[in-house]
């Protein structure tokens, strides 16, 4: 879609919450360097963390944070896409169901005992699901966080009627780019690096831990090798399955790999119970 | 005026609404409710392993998620009786530092200030006052920016693990940033001096106030639990104390003590408790501005908070200067069942978690009680005494009061599970 | 000049004719007429009943289908020495499967196809030379099909997920 | 001779460390040419570069939108009467070309070039020549149409075979008539036409069967999309041209058109620098691969 | 000690350890970085060093597939590590290179009277950096070897990258003789070690308790002189020599490079590229650690406006799922084609494009392959399913 305004007025941009953290939100706010040009380019017509200021939509350009997981959010999420041109699904939550999305795998029920002593205040839907399962989206921007440059770049790109620029590799150039060294092959920690999409500038290899896939699964990668090659180093049980099973749990790609994972590590040969720790 | 109704309660973290009730001029039921969905963390902690629960806890929370991964290391540290090297603790509160800064730079300038200045927002603030909330941003990026020195990134950080750190941060960058504490710290006592002029709503409460209490320092990660009502509890005993309810009207449990009562945490408790511990520089800020403790008035942690901003910068500094990491940056564990507690004061207030772990490391149990959720209770009732305020002005202006009230708590409202709608109904 | 001549004439210079014997040439020639076509002379429909199959002497043939909404499409043009109605020859399709229309002015060679199946029945010789003809011309039209199918110029749907 | 702006010796005239730094251009004339389609006559604004920029036809410049990227794009003038202009005829199809969309007179974007072989029309003097193009094939080949027709003795029968997908998409459609005065016999064919429509119906490989070839005299030139390049080559060799007579023009992922980044590799070729234009005959063991 | 004059290129002489801390010295006063091993997260890198003191001293590494492990020796010797987590092109060939801004100055464009629109020009900056000048310390013979390889792509007659070339022009190589082979080395199959034949400015064999340093250059040569060095016996001299002829003996593995190109690039059909394309992650580390590898992608970085961009290059990989993208599609969609054009590349249509093999022999892909896919080993299944 082009927001070249055609008058001189500027894209009306709306950021809205479902279930989430507001990390990714405060990862916008977080552009202390870029916010003020960012709020003379583009008319913030709805975006509660930041502002009271409601103006009524439609808007060209609709930010959605968060996953669904109560009915109304079902709902509302329909009034949304409604109400935005071009809707954008930001962070991990929104494109893939988020942390909260690990319900999906056993009974919300039983969690919401767990939790609280009268489940039956709540209202919750059984899984968490990501935006596009919801409504069609127009872009999807990856990351638990969001890594705010790559936000940036997205409102750029639409303002410019261009593609955006993300990251097309895997984690692993970016280690290598950074001269960071393969945790993997030095120390044998297991790391979804190879897998996950860039864009954080491959953080946790750089402070000497393996990759947690908070980035989501990679358009092109070949999971079933990962496992394969990882789950034998799992130093505590079902460590690749686990990694595979946080942040991204619910993206397809990840979901079969943590089943096969999990599958290997019931195999015993490979099973080493917690001998190592970190 | 029948009802005030706040649809969407703006400038809060998570969403929320607010209802009040009157009859005859008087409320009869005030409901913060809370929308946020609720999201079964404890749930699914269950099972995992413990160096994935900083990781994971961070995520309840992308304002403070430093306070999730410090109170959750610190518990689980205790459940295994590891004990981490001052150096470990020293880079912690560093963390803590950025998380204050950011934070409380983020509240003060571009959340509750506009309120106080008439504006629906820093942007609309920009526009009038360009100056101030470039600032504000400088100040808030320079804690940002310590996170990201240590943990990679400000949302989320990489680095923090049970037993310290993954890898002891480069110096250099953190070194790097000591020109910009130097201008923060000037820029945060400016903060302090231009927080006090201020025109507040009057509204004076009798509060107790519930901070972690440490005799040698400013408490952030270390201490006992201290009341203002004179109850000292080490962070084992918290729940013994204080408890839990779950509401019907809300997703975010709420907080008493064990004897019905409401309190409070925050800037406003932790100043109120543990002022004779700031550093030089924060001392001087109250006693420069002649502010008087404890503030009673909740409008007012603004000042509070711009008090803790003097604290964080001048830390950071000392920190940072004496930064030369040796050793190993964590512990090797030994892994053993067991449980422990711990606590940390995120900048809303205090935080607690408590795990059971097996001998393998996985969580069998968990437990979190995060500020808001304490301060809920807290809310209601403020907002009650606030009542016959605002039953007299115009619906916009008594929305706007009531609202302002709330977000002068800082509510992170992802944390105690969060958008507020306030509605004030007459039931005639 | 008789019009079986005339038509004998013009078949000699087919290059594919040219391995027919005389005799068969003449053959072929008595069941054929020349036609001249005018631009937009329709030669048949879409759905017609089959009965001749055209050689193209000169000018151009465009074969079309209609789309609805989209009117008639030209999908295929003969020219010199190519074939059209050539469905009338096969054993199965009975009916035109699309239309045919003079682009341009010029001549056919127009064979009664009930006339020409008769022949080839009974004479295998110009049978198995007229049919392998036909495979040609069933080949490359085919190879047209083919290639407008792939729409070599189509924008491509854009599979690229990122830069 | 090609001299190129970014070569040795210009790195030694004082493009030290400026890789990829490209010589702005203005746009002086733009023409919309058919449906998606559109050319843009440049001319660079500094006068020096100007005059020492030359090129043969088939080679391509790394056209530059700042912001937006670099694209490989032929050169499809004549290149002795375009009064110094460099015309480059684009499809806005992907990022880079959509924001030519963007431009207009006066505006300036970057160019790096010449780059890449040419079509060779010192070879194939004396020959016949067919030149068989698709769709935005033809702006490549324009250049080498003009040669030919400004030395049209020194060439024997000339024929261009030319399909696009319907009628408004054929290019420079005004252009035929010269063409076929100047002596280039022009075969226009369309995918499908309308009820409007009195010319070809059919595909470009096709056109062979309209004309007879002497096989050992015929060059073949062809530039398009890579299936139709596929069906010319297969209706060339048939027809016993050598594989060494026809010229194939490729398109890959060119990105620094120097040979150094990559992209465009297809074998042992950097398509940038060894190609575009390439004999059949080098191309025979990797034309075609799948997914090489 | 043995007089200045006596000292010509090719010249050896026994240094004392210590004193190679003062050529260190005497080449950064000269303007040069000096960078060498390092150690840093369980792993040898080059980086910036000041002196001996930053070297690691008594390591070895161990390297199989997909694990690199360091070992103490015990022993005090500052080269025993062999070749490094990454490989030297860091400093030739930058991951991260900044090329030029531009900055958009619109102006109005005036038609009868009025404002007719504007038009976009641009303020470009070449990036003005200034251009590092490295001293190498360390380079083992393949390293070296992968150096002169990257020089044939980069700096050929036709077009040279400058950014490459002023790096490389400026470059002070002080390698070092590879006496420890690891398992995953093949540099005697490749003929590039592990002795250094030329090309370095000063060539070390380090001995227990001293330096065995042939002067390879003018500028080696001037930097020796200035130091307190002793004629070499003639048993230091036997003894460094056996040392290098004992290493070619301890190779890992071995590949067979008769008609490679032929071998590799006649089967692209062949069955193994579907079984290693099972095994292969795409995750690019080969193509990353490789001392040859060259692909680059530039891009533009602009602002939210479009008003200023930035240009810059960076490493990319044919393992890269775009890679190969033409408006429309990917040439190479697959993991299979990627593996394929990889190992074709490198070990076949490269000898076509710059009359060398691309691969030096020195085992990084093999050891920094996190699934540990060998390519030695893949080679040999390709030639053995071609002899089936």
């Amino acid at each position: 879609m082009t927001l070249t305004p055609k008058t001189q007025q500027k894209p009306k941009v709306a950021v809205y919450k479902f279930s989430s953290c507001d990390g990714c939100q405060l990862s916008l706010l977080n552009l202390e360097d870029e916010l003020l040009d960012l709020a003379a380019a583009v008319d913030i017509s709805y975006f509660l963390e930041a502002t009271r200021t409601v103006k009524p939509g439609p808007y060209d350009v609709g930010i959605v944070e968060g996953s669904i997981t109560t009915p109304h959010e079902a709902e509302r999420i329909k009034e949304v896409r409604q109400q935005c041109k071009f809707l954008i699904a930001l962070g991990t939550c929104a494109t893939a169901g988020g942390i909260q999305a690990l319900r999906n795998f056993a009974s919300a029920g039983e969690y919401a005992k767990t939790v609280y002593a009268h489940p039956e205040y709540l209202e919750y839907l059984e899984t968490s699901t990501s935006i596009p399962e919801n409504v069609p989206v127009d872009l999807v921007i990856w990351g638990c966080p969001v890594n705010k440059n790559m936000a940036l770049e997205a409102i750029a790109a639409l303002l410019q009627n261009r593609r955006p620029r993300f990251p097309p590799s895997p984690v692993c150039l970016e280690c290598k780019r950074n001269g960071t060294i393969c945790v993997v092959v030095s120390q044998g920690i297991p790391c979804l690096g190879p897998v996950v999409h860039g864009g954080c500038g491959a953080l946790c290899p750089a402070s000497g831990r393996g990759c947690y896939g908070c980035f989501g699964p990679s358009s092109v990668a070949n999971f079933n090798a990962l496992v394969q090659g990882m789950q034998p180093r799992d130093r505590y049980p079902n460590e690749t399955a686990t990694l595979l099973r946080s942040f991204s749990s619910a993206a397809p790609a990840f979901k079969t790999a943590a089943e096969l994972a999990y599958k290997l590590g019931a195999n015993p040969a490979s099973a080493h119970g917690g001998k190592e720790t970190l | 005026m029948n009802t005030i109704e706040v649809p969407a309660l703006a400038r809060v973290e998570g969403e929320g609404g607010l209802y009040i009730g009157l009859k005859d001029g008087k409320a009869v039921e005030i409901r913060l409710d809370i929308y946020e969905p609720p999201r079964f963390f404890e749930g699914f902690l269950v099972g995992r392993y413990l160096q994935e629960v900083p990781d994971i806890t961070a995520r309840i929370c992308g304002i403070c998620p430093v306070a999730y991964q410090m109170s959750s290391v610190a518990a689980l540290e205790k459940a295994l009786e590891a004990e981490i090297s001052p150096q470990v603790y020293a880079l912690r509160r560093l963390m803590y530092c950025g998380e204050y800064i950011e934070s409380h730079a983020l509240h003060v300038y571009l959340l509750q200030a506009p309120d106080l200045l008439g504006q629906p927002s820093a942007l609309d603030l920009a526009a009038i006052a360009p100056q101030v909330v470039k600032d504000a941003l400088r100040m808030k990026k320079i804690g940002n920016a310590i996170l990201k020195g240590i943990g990679g990134r400000s949302v989320h950080p990489v680095n923090a693990c049970v037993g310290g750190f993954y890898r002891w941060p480069e110096a250099a960058p953190l070194k790097a940033l000591l020109p910009e504490l130097e201008w923060g710290l000037e820029a945060a006592q400016a903060t302090v001096k231009w927080a006090v002029t201020l025109p507040y709503p009057e509204l004076e409460l009798d509060y107790e106030f519930v901070a972690l209490h440490h005799p040698q320092e400013y408490a952030v990660m270390n201490g006992e639990v201290w009341s203002s009502k004179g109850s000292q509890l080490s962070v084992s005993e918290f729940e013994t104390r204080y408890l839990e309810e779950h509401v019907k009207h809300s997703n975010a449990l709420h907080g008493y003590t064990k004897d019905g009562g409401h309190y409070l945490v925050g800037p406003l408790a932790r100043l109120a408790l543990n002022h004779a511990q700031l550093l030089p520089a924060a001392q001087k800020a109250l006693a420069d501005n002649q502010i008087k403790l404890p503030i009673t008035n909740p409008y007012k942690s603004l000042i509070a908070r711009a008090v803790e901003l003097v604290q964080a910068y001048e830390e950071a500094i000392q920190i940072v200067k004496a930064y030369a990491p040796n050793g190993p940056a964590h512990l090797e564990l030994k892994l053993k069942a067991g449980e422990g507690s711990g606590a940390s004061e995120a900048p809303r207030g205090l935080l607690y978690h408590r795990y059971k772990i097996d001998a393998q490391g996985l969580v069998q149990f968990a437990k979190i009680v995060p500020p808001t959720a304490q301060n809920l209770p807290r809310i209601e009732q403020d907002l009650l005494a606030l009542v016959p305020q605002i039953v007299a002005m115009p619906q916009e202006q008594a929305t706007l009061t009531a609202e302002h009230l709330v977000r002068s708590y800082d509510p992170c409202i992802s944390c105690a599970t969060h958008f507020l709608k306030l509605k004030i109904e007459n039931r005639e | 000049m008789n019009p079986i001549d005339e038509v004998t004439q013009e078949l000699q210079k087919i290059p594919w004719f040219q391995e027919l014997k005389p005799e068969h040439l003449r053959q072929f020639a008595e069941i054929s007429f020349l036609r001249h076509y005018k631009a937009g002379e329709v030669f048949f429909h879409e759905g017609d009943k089959q009965d001749y199959f055209y050689i193209v002497l000169s000018g151009r043939v465009a074969l079309d289908l209609f789309i609805p909404h989209r009117g008639k499409i030209r999908f295929y043009t003969c020219e010199q020495w190519d074939n059209f109605g050539w469905s009338s020859v096969t054993p199965v399709v009975r009916t035109r499967t699309a239309g045919a229309v003079g682009v341009v002015d010029g001549i056919v060679i127009a064979t009664d196809t009930d006339k020409l199946q008769a022949l080839c029945d009974r004479d295998h010789d110009i049978g198995y030379l007229f049919m392998r003809r036909m495979v040609n011309v069933i080949a490359s039209r085919l190879l047209v099909t083919r290639l407008q199918l792939l729409d070599m110029f189509a924008e491509p749907t854009e599979t690229k997920t990122d830069e | 001779m090609t001299t190129t702006l970014i070569d040795t010796a210009s790195h030694q005239a004082g493009f030290e460390n400026k890789l990829l730094m490209p010589a702005w251009a203005e746009v002086v004339k733009i023409t919309p040419e058919a449906e998606g389609v559109t050319t843009f006559a440049l001319r660079f604004t500094d006068p020096e570069v100007q005059k020492r920029y030359r090129w043969e036809p088939g080679q391509f410049n790394m056209l530059y939108v700042p912001g937006y990227g670099e694209a490989a794009i032929s050169m499809s003038s004549d290149v002795s009467s375009s009064n110094g202009l460099v015309i480059h005829t684009i499809r806005q199809a992907a990022s880079v070309t959509k924001a030519t969309n963007r431009l207009r007179p006066g505006d300036v974007v970057g160019l790096r070039g010449p780059f890449g072989s040419s079509w060779p029309l010192e070879a194939i003097r004396g020959m016949d020549v067919v030149i068989a193009c698709g769709g935005i094939g033809l702006p490549p080949l324009r250049g080498a149409l003009y040669a030919i027709m400004r030395e049209r003795e020194k060439y024997g029968k000339v024929t261009l075979l030319y399909g696009a997908r319907t009628p408004k998409d054929l290019m420079y459609p005004d252009e035929y008539e010269t063409w076929n005065k100047a002596g280039i016999e022009v075969q226009a064919t369309v995918d499908r036409g309308d009820e409007t429509w009195t010319g070809r119906v059919g595909v470009v490989p096709m056109l062979f069967y309209h004309f007879r070839v002497d096989p050992h005299k015929t060059a073949v030139l062809t530039c398009g999309p890579e299936i139709m390049m596929r069906f010319v080559i297969y209706e060339a060799l048939a027809r016993r041209i050598p594989a060494s007579q026809i010229y194939v023009s490729l398109e890959r992922n060119m990105r620094c058109g120097q040979g150094f980044c990559g992209h465009c590799q297809m074998g042992p070729y950097f398509i940038c620098k060894d190609g575009p234009v390439f004999p059949f005959n080098r191309l025979g063991p990797f034309f075609n691969v799948e997914e090489y | 000690m043995m007089n200045e004059k006596n000292l010509t290129i090719g010249s050896t002489v026994a240094l004392p350890k210590a004193e190679l801390d003062h050529l260190l010295a005497d080449l950064r006063s000269n303007g040069y970085q000096t960078v060498g091993p390092r150690l840093q997260d369980e792993c040898i890198v080059y980086k910036e060093i000041e002196s001996l003191q930053d070297l690691p001293r008594g390591l070895l590494s161990e390297q199989k597939p997909a694990s690199y492990r360091l070992i103490q020796t015990g022993q005090d010797r500052y080269f025993d590590f062999i070749p490094a987590g990454q490989s030297w092109k860091q400093f030739l060939f930058p991951p991260r290179q900044h090329l030029f801004s531009a900055q958009k100055n619109s102006s109005e464009v005036h038609a009868e009277g009025h404002t007719a629109g504007r038009n976009t020009k641009w303020q470009i900056k070449a990036d003005d950096a200034p251009t590092p000048r490295y001293a190498l310390v360390g380079v083992r013979a393949c390293e070296l070897a992968a150096i002169a390889v990257q020089d044939r792509v980069f700096m050929r007659s036709d077009f040279t990258d400058p950014i490459y070339r002023a790096r490389r022009e400026g470059l002070f190589i002080l390698a070092v003789n590879c006496l420890h082979p690891n398992a995953t080395c093949f540099c005697v199959s490749m003929g590039t070690g592990p002795r250094h034949k030329a090309g370095f400015d000063l060539c070390l064999t380090e001995m227990d308790d001293l330096f065995l340093v042939e002067a390879g250059s003018e500028l080696g040569l001037s930097l020796l002189a200035r130091r307190t060095y002793e004629l070499p016996s003639a048993f230091v001299q036997t003894a460094a020599n056996r040392a290098t002829e004992l290493a070619a003996g301890k190779m890992g593995r071995s590949l067979d490079t008769s008609d490679l190109p032929g071998v590799l690039t006649g089967h692209l059909d062949a069955e193994r590229w579907n079984q290693v394309a099972k095994r292969c992650l795409s995750c690019a580390n080969c193509t990353q650690v490789c001392p040859t590898c060259f692909c680059w992608e530039a891009f533009d970085k602009t602002d939210v406006l479009g008003n200023k961009t930035s240009r810059e290059r960076v490493w990319d990989s044919c393992f890269n799922p775009n890679f190969s993208y033409v408006f429309g599609g990917n040439t190479r969609p697959n993991i299979r084609s990627r593996y394929r054009q990889w190992l074709t590349h490198k070990l076949g249509a490269w000898k076509g494009q710059f009359d060398v093999l691309g691969c030096v022999g020195c085992g990084r892909c093999i050891t920094w392959c996190p699934v540990g896919i060998d390519l030695t080993e893949e080679v040999a299944a390709i030639r053995q399913e071609v002899k089936a």
